[in-house]
């Protein structure tokens, strides 16, 4: 079939080509960097070695990434609960309203990452408005500890991907057809069943994508631990950007990277699989029968 | 949808008009300095392109350590001349990605301090040209320690009362050398054992930490949400410009001596301009300007010797004089310990 | 019609493999001037893949398939005068009626005015006028049905083809839409092609039915044809109810259960294991044997089922392993005897026998 | 649905849950605004009301310069990679194939910054590529297209391909059924794609810093604001931020005005 296999190369063609040229060469190119020797000023030195792998396995860096995942899990839940909602309400808005909230929803983030997170350490310091607004209403009589600790990194982490986890589950929310949901409850189910056995099932694509969104950000972001968290934390994605940069240390900074790329490959592909199963595969196109 | 094709419009057209107002680089004689934004001042390029006809073109970076990833990278492609600190130079050196300095073409270097070509990241300066240089100490509010502090150990196991109200630098060379020094150690040491003493003592001080903090520390203080903080001298003075009662002091068993440094990339087609521009730098009235505008110490005797005393007066580490920066251990490459070091860090700043 | 049995699409030789499976194994087929042809079979024998060949959007992995004489292979489906009417209607959810059927003479690029009138006069004469400023998910099945409907008619195709038109319909409304489908039809005088796997709906609708089985073709003829002188056991089987008595060729028929020969005509060539076969409502009930050359058999009745005009029995015998059913109109049942449990025979005239290969 | 009007808690609780996610978005946006008028230069502490940042952010020609660079990059980058990307999703999904491609989507979400970063540069490098603002255009599409597929996507699940084959069959040519059917049906998605995709360009900070060229001319907002921090983010840069986040604004409430005006109108 001539024909449709040209439509497969135009669909596909540009954006395998995009990929290969600058991301598959590219991190192959690191990816062999993995094997080598660090250069004793940094840079590489080609002798072959696996070395960075046994450096790697140290239950050091593991305990790291257990760390991280925690922390890029526990923001992903806490986005979820606070996006699937707001979609949700979005979704019911006037049709000619949706597309403007969520621009609303987009636009503190044309501002800059550093700006909005020195704006939070405004928020949330022992000095900060929070503490401050609290201790004249007399609520509180010592400041709250809100800053650098894991309360502040998830605040920022949730803050910084909140509206992509929104824009992920409002595309899906908002193609659902209201009549399975009225079916659902003329076939008696209340309302929150209504919810967990048909809505959420059906809109689970756009969940999985909005939680594939922050925690993988989460857990490579190495700003927001720096910042909000005090240092006192330490993510995966820091361990990483000071091997390359302040350690120099390519070679192992690529180690861990595709340790860290295989783990999280590992997971997503899971998980992949088993939302598939929960919603029931769609039938295959029916080409053979009838 | 029609909300946002008019939005979409009006931003496609708005960056029309920008990109057609992009103007492209010119021919003519040109060079690349890549330093911090604010380090130098806003009209220096212009001045120097007046001056000796070379158009000079600003990039900026962020961290030493962005600047020498980009630069290993890229082999240093595009750009001409840099500004990192002290302990980059010797490793930029070694991997041959700057050029030797031709000193008959900077006769400005006259200008510096004798003791400014002793630095023994770089003796004789055969690559870099010091800009600034100062010391890392103790920065904290006068009125909310007392006695004030004399040791790195009132940092590292502070009083109840400043427990929670302290930070730390997290960069890894400035975090260790706080311990090291406090245990009589180099700052450049790479010993197993001395790392390990360091990481248990950093590990003990992190408990009493408000946070590490290697950009906002000054303002912490002026807020009052901490009392002491580990800090560069020339960065203290932010905060004592916005509050009298912030003082530095240099503990007693030393400080390390940085020095942010001018280099010439090796592979920068214009070195003839490169050493130009180094040498108008190094003015004195260029110089003066660091200390006048950003309260950094420059190691340029004409243009110290020109500073206001009032500003001395007011920010005290602008007088520490060369001797006394000197008599300070310098920050080197660390070479192969960088391994055994880098993990050192690691496992103090991912302890609980 | 003059050109009743013009051909319109000849098929020739078609097989369609989808790597190991043979979907459509070398089919012949003349789809004539204005017939309404069915194309009927069990799920997986083909039919759909058939269908979508002669739209194409399959393009057939041997054979051809020839438009008014001319071989279509290389034209692609946008440029074929054939539309489909897809089973899940395929309608497009953000155009409202009047623009889902303007969509396919948009194509055409006729000038304005033409096309609304013919939007207009395809919306009178499918009834939709009331709807025409509707989207899809505002409308009941039957409505979209008829849009579909529409749709795929108002580019006056020169065959039309419907892939299970029908299947999500109500019986009710099924059974008016049949006949609706059989008008337009005539109103259009269009060649349609049904794929169904519902036989009644094929015998009542078609023209001509082309009954289909693992790819192949297992009878083609009117409906009469098929009911009455099915080609096979298959077939037989699959039009209509029709009780088998499985047995060998002896003599004038078919020696059943090692005793009776129910008498029919033997086909030519036909030996060894056979069956017979008889439809139900040829079959006559008696408490007494019947005289004559009839063909008969005694049995119990097991089971009673009333339909109305028509009673269904089942009544099981000898040397059979299911009951027979027999079908007779309510007004000659005689329920003193037909009841479960009765004892009775059943006979039927040997010319309403056909022996069937097994 | 809506011909009942009647007491609905979910309805009300909704409602509110979405103006506090709202809050919660913008307060820090507020706090930023208001740190624009700071007349200390310091990032974090008040020091009183002034109206200098702004005067002196017209005078900074490497801000300006920065944040016009940002744009072109952004939009550039954006208009490419929902391209592409809308494209790759429709591919992927109408062919139901690609394990393999689905981990390689993967990819640019997981791959650490740095590491693209370091392998694009090192990639430029050995193909003597020169940088510029192209250069950090074509690495933000690289990660832009895997955001826009995965939301494309999510659109298309489910989505009733027969409608393309009537399309077709209606005569259509397969430009115009992906322009008057397939589009429409999945713009919504797409949009939500570019404006993802938007998003993050304007923020990218660590590959857009190594594929940029040398100079002013290929320096954005991102790498010019990370490079105040060690002599003191200025409120220059709030200033900045308030008036990108003003015109938005504005720019947003008036598209909804004329679009309600011409709905009723």
């Amino acid at each position: 079939m001539p024909a449709s296999r040209l439509r497969d190369w135009l669909l596909l063609g540009p954006g395998l080509l995009w990929l290969a040229l600058f991301l598959v060469i590219p991190c192959a190119i690191v990816f062999c960097f993995s094997f080598f020797e660090r250069g004793v000023y940094g840079g590489i030195d080609y002798i072959f070695t696996f070395e960075n792998f046994q450096r790697a396995i140290d239950p050091l860096y593991l305990s790291i990434f257990l760390k991280s995942a925690k922390i890029a899990g526990t923001a992903t839940l806490v986005a979820l609960f606070l996006a699937y909602p707001a979609a949700y309400a979005i979704s019911k808005a006037p049709p000619n309203r949706q597309t403007a909230l969520l621009v609303l929803a987009m636009l503190p983030f044309w501002s800059n990452y550093l700006i909005r997170t020195y704006a939070w350490i405004v928020l949330l310091n022992r000095e900060g408005l929070i503490n401050t607004g609290l201790r004249d209403l007399g609520w509180i009589a010592e400041p709250l500890p809100l800053l650098y600790n894991e309360f502040a990194i998830i605040t920022g982490l949730v803050y910084n991907y909140l509206p992509f986890v929104i824009l992920a589950v409002y595309s899906s929310i908002s193609r659902l057809n209201p009549e399975i949901l009225e079916a659902s409850e003329d076939l008696g189910a209340p309302s929150w069943k209504t919810f967990l056995r048909v809505t959420l099932p059906l809109t689970m694509p756009g969940v999985a994508a909005g939680s594939v969104f922050i925690f993988v950000l989460s857990i490579g972001n190495f700003i927001t631990p720096d910042l909000l968290g005090g240092g006192n934390l330490l993510m995966v994605g820091n361990i990483i950007y000071d091997q390359f940069l302040t350690a120099r240390d390519w070679p192992f900074g690529a180690t861990l990277s595709f340790i860290l790329i295989g783990i999280m490959m590992a997971l997503l592909f899971t998980q992949a699989i088993l939302v598939r199963r929960a919603q029931g595969d769609a039938p295959e196109k029916e080409e053979a029968n009838a | 949808m029609s909300t946002l094709k008019r939005f979409a419009a009006a931003c496609l057209v708005g960056t029309a008009a920008i990109a057609v107002s992009v103007t492209t680089a010119q021919a003519e004689e040109k060079i690349v300095i890549s330093n911090w934004d604010g380090y130098m001042p806003a009209d220096m390029l212009e001045k120097f392109t007046a001056e000796t006809g070379i158009v000079a073109e600003m990039a900026v970076h962020a961290t030493n350590e962005e600047i020498m990833g980009k630069v290993v990278a890229g082999k240093g492609k595009g750009y001409d001349v840099l500004f990192v600190s002290s302990p980059f130079v010797e490793a930029l050196n070694h991997l041959g990605l700057v050029a030797e300095l031709d000193h008959s073409k900077i006769p400005n270097m006259a200008n510096l301090y004798p003791q400014a070509m002793e630095l023994e990241y770089d003796p004789g300066l055969k690559v870099s040209v010091p800009y600034a240089w100062g010391t890392t100490g103790l920065c904290y509010r006068e009125d909310l320690v007392s006695p004030a502090p004399t040791s790195w150990m009132d940092l590292l196991e502070p009083k109840a009362d400043l427990k929670g109200k302290i930070t730390m630098l997290s960069t890894d060379r400035w975090l260790m050398a706080a311990a090291f020094l406090a245990q009589g150690k180099s700052v450049n040491s790479t010993d197993e054992a001395d790392l390990e003493a360091a990481k248990d003592l950093l590990i003990a001080a992190k408990k009493n930490l408000l946070s590490y903090d290697d950009t906002t520390f000054y303002s912490k203080l002026v807020s009052g949400e901490a009392s002491m903080v580990h800090a560069w001298d020339g960065w203290c003075n932010y905060g004592i410009g916005e509050n009298a009662a912030i003082k530095y002091v240099i503990p007693k068993e030393g400080s390390d001596l940085w020095v942010d440094t001018m280099v010439v990339t090796a592979a920068s087609e214009n070195k003839d301009a490169a050493f130009k521009f180094l040498d108008f730098v190094l003015k004195a009235e260029n110089g003066a300007w660091v200390p006048a505008n950003i309260l950094y110490k420059v190691p340029n005797k004409a243009a110290m010797e020109a500073l206001d005393p009032a500003l001395v007066t007011q920010f005290p580490n602008l007088g520490i004089t060369p001797d006394e920066l000197l008599s300070q251990e310098q920050l080197r490459d660390l070479g192969a310990g960088q391994k055994a070091f880098s993990k050192t860090v690691t496992e103090i700043l991912a302890s609980n | 019609m003059s050109d009743q049995d013009r051909t319109v699409i000849r098929i020739e030789g078609v097989s369609k493999r989808f790597g190991p499976v043979t979907a459509v194994d070398s089919i012949d087929l003349d789809l004539r001037e204005n017939e309404f042809f069915a194309l009927l079979g069990p799920s997986g024998c083909g039919k759909t893949t058939l269908l979508r060949m002669i739209a194409g959007f399959a393009d057939p992995s041997e054979g051809r398939i020839l438009l008014d004489g001319q071989d279509m292979t290389p034209i692609r489906p946008n440029r074929r005068p054939i539309n489909l009417m897809f089973q899940s209607y395929a309608l497009f959810p953000h155009m409202t009626v009047a623009k889902n059927i303007a969509y396919g003479l948009e194509m055409e690029n006729l000038d304005k005015a033409d096309l609304n009138r013919r939007v207009d006069e395809i919306l009178e004469k499918t009834e939709l006028s009331a709807m025409r400023n509707r989207k899809p998910d505002r409308l009941s099945g039957g409505q979209r049905q008829r849009v579909a409907l529409a749709r795929a008619l108002v580019k006056k195709p020169r065959v039309l083809l419907l892939d299970e038109p029908l299947g999500a319909l109500d019986k009710k409304l099924r059974e008016q839409m049949q006949l609706e489908l059989k008008r337009m039809q005539h109103e259009f005088s269009i060649t349609f092609v049904i794929v169904t796997h519902d036989q009644e709906e094929a015998l009542v609708m078609a023209d001509r039915i082309a009954v289909l089985k693992d790819g192949r073709v297992a009878q083609i003829g009117a409906p009469r044809d098929l009911y009455e002188n099915p080609a096979d056991r298959f077939v037989a089987g699959f039009i209509g109810k029709m009780n088998f008595f499985p047995g060998t060729v002896a003599g004038t028929g078919v020696s059943f259960a090692g005793q009776s020969v129910l008498t029919g005509d033997i086909p030519t060539g036909l030996s060894g294991e056979a069956v017979a076969a008889v439809r139900p409502e040829r079959i006559k009930l008696s408490v007494e044997q019947p005289a004559g050359d009839m063909n008969a058999m005694p049995g119990t009745i097991s089971e009673v089922a009333y339909h109305g005009q028509d009673v269904n029995l089942h009544v099981t015998v000898d040397g059979c392993d299911d009951p027979v059913l027999v079908r007779v109109p309510a007004t000659d049942a005689d329920e003193t005897v037909w009841h479960h449990g009765g004892k009775v025979w059943c006979s039927w005239n040997p010319a309403h026998t056909r022996i069937l290969a097994a | 649905m809506r011909e009942f009007k009647r007491f609905d808690p979910t309805r009300l609780w909704l409602a509110a849950h979405l103006r506090l996610v709202y809050v919660f978005l913008y307060v820090p946006i507020g706090v930023l605004m208001v740190l624009s008028f700071n007349k200390a230069g310091l990032p974090t502490v008040w020091s009183g009301f002034s109206f200098e940042w702004y005067g002196k952010l017209a005078e900074n020609a490497a801000i300006l310069s920065a944040a016009r660079n940002t744009i072109v990059v952004a939009v550039i980058s954006t208009i490419l990679a929902t391209l592409i990307g809308s494209l790759l999703a429709i591919g992927m999904e109408y062919r139901r194939r690609g394990a393999g491609l689905e981990a390689i989507l993967f990819a640019p979400m997981i791959i650490p910054d740095i590491v693209l970063a370091i392998a694009l540069l090192s990639f430029f490098t050995l193909l003597e590529v020169t940088l510029g603002l192209h250069s950090i255009i074509l690495s933000h599409v690289v990660f832009n297209i895997a955001f826009v597929c995965a939301v494309v996507r999510t659109r298309l699940r489910s989505f009733d391909w027969s409608v393309f084959e009537a399309s077709i069959d209606l005569g259509a040519t397969e430009i115009t059924t992906f322009r008057r059917i397939i589009l429409p049906a999945i713009l919504p998605g797409v949009i939500a794609g570019a404006m993802l995709s938007f998003t993050l360009s304007v923020d990218e900070f660590i590959i857009a810093y190594f594929t940029a060229g040398a100079g002013q001319s290929s320096t954005t907002l991102p790498m010019q604001i990370y490079s105040m921090i060690r002599f003191g983010v200025t409120p220059e840069i709030n200033a900045m931020a308030s008036i990108v986040m003003l015109v938005s604004f504005t720019l947003v409430i008036a598209a909804q005005r004329i679009n309600k005006e011409s709905v009723t109108g």
